[in-house]
């Protein structure tokens, strides 16, 4: 079994098509990573696969069960989480409260919970607060715990936002550029604690374009081109295959010829 | 061929930020007349918010100046008044319009009619053949590389003084991307001045005589291109 | 409310404190109001039954960020179930206010139910137009209603042979409605359904993510609010003895706002003190009486646009970062990014 | 009872207010393409317009064109002021759609307390057009000014296709609506073309005001329901698309006329809403798709 596989999976957008016939599996260990130049379709693909947006053509399969044209809130209710590329965090809610947020799907207290406070409720209330400080001290922000998300500057909402997502317990975790608009320091940081995650049991799948943190942590990549997967393989595969240069860099034959 | 003696463009300090990103770190570089600049560097360097900011499209801190002249921030329809036309990545066509309505609404702000109109459409539909035939079509009906002559062309409808141009090879096959940036050579060596940002390093090199190495939002080094010559060098900016 | 703020410096935390100072200042007020009796019983009576409305509005705004136009509707349709059952069924009061609230319950979900679905100008409109399409019905029910005349006669609030007769009883019995209201808010803004409201208000898709089913719990907010506009509208009529279509105009509506504005949106306490404050701004000022809708709709405007977190928010709460470079990435992010 | 003359004269009813429904519906798309904005002030446009015109012509004693014209004027310059000091402020500060809409319903209840204080709350009307009485065709009855109505309101859409399609301002809103950024670095003022679309919306709603007094009345508190009206017709129309709106106009007008015709005239915006959430529950893109 494989944590996620996806096969023929094509989107089109008004006739342009962003993802073209991609198939891949993601294993159940480590940390694979999508790698690709700028309008590759990455993002669209990650939006596939969460639900955010059907496909044209193809199928997801989430543990050999199929994801596709599943609403996103049940995707995520089987195990399946993502982040965002521009950090989606809630404003108002304090980091605690944010990470709280996280632990929805595994929680079911209700309106009516809510108002008349049983037993139940108030255990699932303090193990929801216990496995969100948890977490919070996994990503370095017991501090902050009780600032407003707005408050935080980014690479912490970024750290804020991964413990977030890891309070659904997810089986697969998606991360959507997850360094960006970090400095150098931040995506070390950021690295480790991605490494750590998949060495706890959570399949990691990440798009990423700093080469530095997917050389690090990435067990795995595939890359994407023009929509199309151009070439899968380990981090050292990957770098010198002529073809993924020649995408990030465009036509080298018009250099020398 | 010899670019003017004054300098057409200049941006001092010019930082933005998207929230909590910095975007765009205190950015210094100066275009000369009838210069090609490009700015090359991996996604997310900066460099269409550094097009987006000499535009006022951003909020960001700086100055930028043109001809000497300080440009108004925030502004971007100042800005296009001033004669500064930028070509946004992903194109930025009226879709559900006719080709003949983008060209004329390039020419807005010469009322998009009269000789002078007439003149500038003439030249368009003679550097963009292409275009001639499709004058009827909407243009969002068109391929991509139709539509990157259309957004060229609609630029050059307002008689730029200085043209800006974001990842014209953005999703073009490589033959297409050529014929555009052919086109952009030739207008570069009837005078125009021209910032081409591109991802697609050998592409802009060709052209340009002069290159921005942007990472991370900041400018890491002005080159001359002539002395970029190996593939590999250009591949230590990228991958390493 | 405390970790709502940020309190990592003194001085946001002293800040933090004087926002209680309102809060405080309201309750001693509905506290001299009772011992005093007199001209401030009335005036803190409407304030209290407003009170409750706007924490209603609060819910599904404040926390669940989206917005309700029809908000009167409801509180119509409570008050007069109440005012109907009441004099005409002889119903007792209370059992009348559960119908009253079943009533706006059905209303909000067969509204809310496909509207909540869509954009957010959908909602808007179709709550606008239930607030009117009830406001017609009053009118023109009259074998029910009695039209324009209204109905009068209702008599007041009471549970079993208890009736909250005197103006200080009733006062008594709104202030305990009203705490126990507000202590319902506070509950839901602790509780796991209330952080998913403010959740979704923040980001739909980081919710969605996370497996919160977005249209399910707006239309659960929805609902929320509706109860407490009905219970609102009920405790109206019950304290005035009259009820008539005007009573429940659209600008019960911008007078909402104005107070969710003004004490401060999304907090516990802010309902409370925009009701007091707006009910008695007039009161204090000769000749504004007239010209009330005309000032508040002008405060408003000029609230919303330079202090959009409301007017207890000015000056303590970050903003949240709604500068235009913040869009122009996101819209880029949205197109062009893949 | 009713007979098929009835019938048909229900039908032409609801044409005809329907039509102006169409013409609210237009407004609303207008500022929407432009902007992004719903604005809820429309009713206030349709209520002055029928009321400045009044106002115009009895105390001025001016002519029904003149006051007509002068109303129309006065009303599109109210929307720029709308535009001006209530909605540029909160674009520029990139508020919510909430907020917007919020805002301009406090300026709808603005205008509407100060026409009450003005000019008080008693019913106003002013007089037919043309004071003849009724075509009858095939038994039905036509008024003249169901037949201005008409003819106007099709005058306009004329004229709206027109400026649109062919002048370069037209286009120009056009290109706003499509991509204002992209507009906007083209060097066409997009915030003089978002002033315009309110002036544009308010006129119509003025004319529409005007067309529609003679027969009905008008009074301070007339707005709303028309304004609600008018957006239903522009979601059965496909929100944004200003012909859909007015053909969602029509066929709201007939809906109603034939409710009022089923049900009695009291609970026609009742009808109104019914097709609204039929719409939204089972066809929320419209009858012809949303725009974009």
């Amino acid at each position: 079994m494989n944590r996620l596989r996806v096969e023929n999976l094509t989107r089109r957008f008004d006739g342009l098509v962003a993802i073209d016939d991609v198939s891949f599996t993601v294993p159940i260990e480590g940390v694979t990573a999508v790698i690709g130049p700028n309008g590759a379709g990455k993002t669209t693909l990650f939006n596939m696969i969460s639900g955010f947006l059907p496909p044209s053509e193809g199928r997801i399969f989430f543990e050999d069960e199929s994801v596709t044209g599943v609403a996103p809130e049940r995707i995520a209710g089987r195990g399946l989480v993502r982040t965002f590329q521009l950090v989606q965090l809630f404003q108002s809610l304090t980091v605690l409260e944010n990470v709280k947020v996280g632990r929805h799907v595994c929680t079911r207290a209700g309106l009516v919970a809510a108002l008349t406070r049983p037993t139940w409720a108030r255990r699932e209330e303090n193990e929801t607060e216990r496995r969100a400080r948890e977490l919070i001290d996994f990503v370095g922000l017991s501090e902050q715990s009780d600032a407003r998300a707005s408050v935080l500057p980014y690479g912490q909402q970024r750290l804020l936002e991964i413990a977030r997502a890891l309070a659904a317990e997810p089986k697969l975790l998606l991360l959507d550029e997850p360094a960006a608009g970090l400095n150098h320091d931040e995506t070390d940081r950021l690295s480790r604690i991605i490494r750590r995650i998949g060495e706890h049991g959570t399949t990691v799948l990440l798009i990423e374009h700093d080469m530095k943190l997917v050389m690090n942590t990435a067990d795995r990549l595939v890359v994407l081109n023009f929509g199309r997967k151009i070439a899968e393989g380990t981090p050292d595969e990957v770098q010198t295959n002529p073809e993924v240069i020649d995408a990030y860099l465009g036509g080298v034959e018009m250099l020398h010829g | 061929m010899t670019p003017g003696s004054g300098t057409i463009l200049e941006t001092q300090g010019l930082s933005a930020r998207y929230g909590e990103v910095e975007a765009l770190r205190a950015v210094d570089i100066a275009v000369t007349e009838g210069e090609l600049v490009a700015v090359l560097g991996p996604n997310g360097a900066g460099k269409s918010t550094l097009l987006r900011s000499i535009m006022g499209l951003t909020n960001a801190r700086g100055t930028v100046r043109f001809r000497g002249r300080t440009l108004p921030s925030r502004d971007p329809v100042a800005v296009a008044r001033h004669g500064i036309v930028l070509v946004p990545e992903g194109r930025g066509i009226f879709g559900p319009m006719s080709v003949a309505e983008n060209l004329q609404l390039g020419a807005y702000q010469i009322g998009g009619r009269g000789v002078e109109f007439e003149r500038r459409r003439t030249r368009v539909l003679t550097l963009f053949p292409r275009l001639k035939e499709r004058l009827g079509q909407a243009a969002g009906s068109m391929s991509g590389g139709e539509q990157q002559m259309l957004a060229v062309g609609r630029a050059l409808m307002a008689d730029p003084q200085l043209l800006l141009l974001d990842e014209p090879s953005l999703g073009l096959a490589p033959r297409v991307t050529a014929e555009i940036l052919e086109t952009l050579g030739q207008l570069n060596r009837e005078g125009l001045s021209v910032v081409l940002v591109e991802q697609k390093a050998p592409l802009a090199l060709k052209l340009a005589r002069r290159a921005y190495i942007m990472a991370n939002g900041h400018v890491t080094a002005a080159v001359d291109t002539a002395e970029i010559k190996s593939h590999e060098e250009l591949a230590r900016f990228y991958l390493a | 409310m405390k970790n709502w703020r940020d309190f990592t410096s003194p001085s946001t935390c002293l800040r933090a404190s004087l926002g209680y100072v309102p809060a405080v200042l309201a309750i001693a007020l509905v506290g001299y109001a009772i011992i005093a009796g007199g001209f401030f019983v009335s005036l803190t009576s409407f304030a209290l039954i407003y009170a409750i409305f706007v924490t209603g509005l609060n819910i599904f705004m404040g926390y669940a960020g989206q917005a309700s136009f029809g908000q009167n509707a409801f509180a119509a349709i409570g008050g007069y179930t109440s005012a109907v059952l009441t004099t005409a069924y002889n119903v007792a009061p209370v059992p009348a206010l559960f119908i009253g609230v079943v009533a706006a319950v059905l209303c909000a979900v067969l509204v809310g139910y496909p509207t909540l679905r869509l954009k957010g100008h959908y909602l808007a409109m179709a709550t606008l137009a239930i607030g009117l399409i009830v406001y017609e019905i009053t009118v023109e029910w009259q074998s029910v209603t009695n039209g324009y005349m209204g109905i009068s006669g209702i008599p007041p609030l009471g549970i079993g042979s208890f009736e909250a007769a005197t103006d200080r009883e009733q006062l008594i019995l709104l202030s305990v409605l009203v705490a126990l209201c507000m202590g319902s808010a506070w509950l839901i803004r602790q509780s796991r359904f209330g952080r998913a409201l403010v959740a979704l208000s923040g980001s739909e898709d980081a919710a969605r993510a996370l497996g919160i089913d977005v249209a399910r719990y707006k239309l659960a907010a929805f609902i929320v609010s509706a109860v407490y506009a009905a219970v609102a509208g009920s405790l109206f009529v019950h304290i005035v003895g009259f009820v008539s279509p005007e009573v429940f105009g659209l600008n019960m509506v911008i007078l909402g706002f104005t107070m969710l504005y003004v004490g401060g949106i999304g907090t516990i306490t802010g309902p409370l003190v925009g009701a007091i404050v707006i009910n008695l701004l007039p009161e204090m000022i000769r000749g504004l009486k007239e010209y009330q809708d005309l000032v508040y709709g002008a405060a408003l405007i000029l609230i919303l646009i330079y202090a959009p977190g409301g007017l207890a928010a000015l000056g303590w709460s970050k903003r949240r970062s709604t500068s235009p470079a913040t869009t122009t990435v996101e819209l880029r992010g949205a197109r062009t990014q893949s | 009872m009713a007979d098929a003359s009835y019938i048909g004269q229900t039908l032409i009813d609801g044409l005809s207010v329907g039509c102006i429904y169409g013409l609210i519906g237009i407004g609303f798309c207008v500022i929407y393409n432009a902007s992004g904005i719903v604005n809820f002030a429309q009713g206030a446009f349709v209520m002055l317009g029928g009321m400045v015109t009044f106002v115009l012509l009895n105390t001025l004693g001016l002519p029904l064109v003149a006051a007509g014209a002068l109303a129309v004027i006065a009303v599109a310059g109210l929307g720029v002021v709308i535009e001006r000091l209530v909605v540029r402020p909160l674009w520029d500060r990139n508020a919510t759609m909430f907020v917007m809409i919020l805002a301009t319903l406090a300026a709808q209840i603005m205008i509407e307390r100060t026409t009450q204080i003005l000019v008080g709350d008693q019913p106003k009307s002013i007089p037919l057009f043309t004071d003849l009485p009724p075509i009858r065709v095939a038994g039905i009855s036509i008024s003249y000014q169901t037949i201005w109505i008409i003819a106007v309101s099709l005058l306009l859409i004329g004229l709206l296709a027109l400026f649109f399609q062919k002048t370069l301002v037209g286009r120009a809103m056009r290109a706003c609506s499509i991509n204002r950024e992209a507009a906007a670095l083209q060097g066409i003022p997009v915030s003089r073309m978002l002033a315009l679309s309110f002036a544009l919306s308010a006129a119509l709603g003025a004319i529409g005001g005007i067309l529609l007094t003679p027969t009905q009345f008008t009074a301070y508190n007339v707005g709303t329901p028309f304004a609600i009206s008018g957006f239903i017709a522009a979601i059965v129309g496909g929100f944004g698309r200003p012909f859909g709106a007015f053909l969602g106009g029509i066929a709201l007008g007939l809906a109603q006329a034939l409710a009022v015709f089923a049900l009695g005239s009291g609970l026609k915006n009742v009808a109104a809403l019914s097709v609204l959430l039929v719409f939204l529950f089972f066809r929320p893109s419209g009858i012809l798709g949303a725009a974009k």
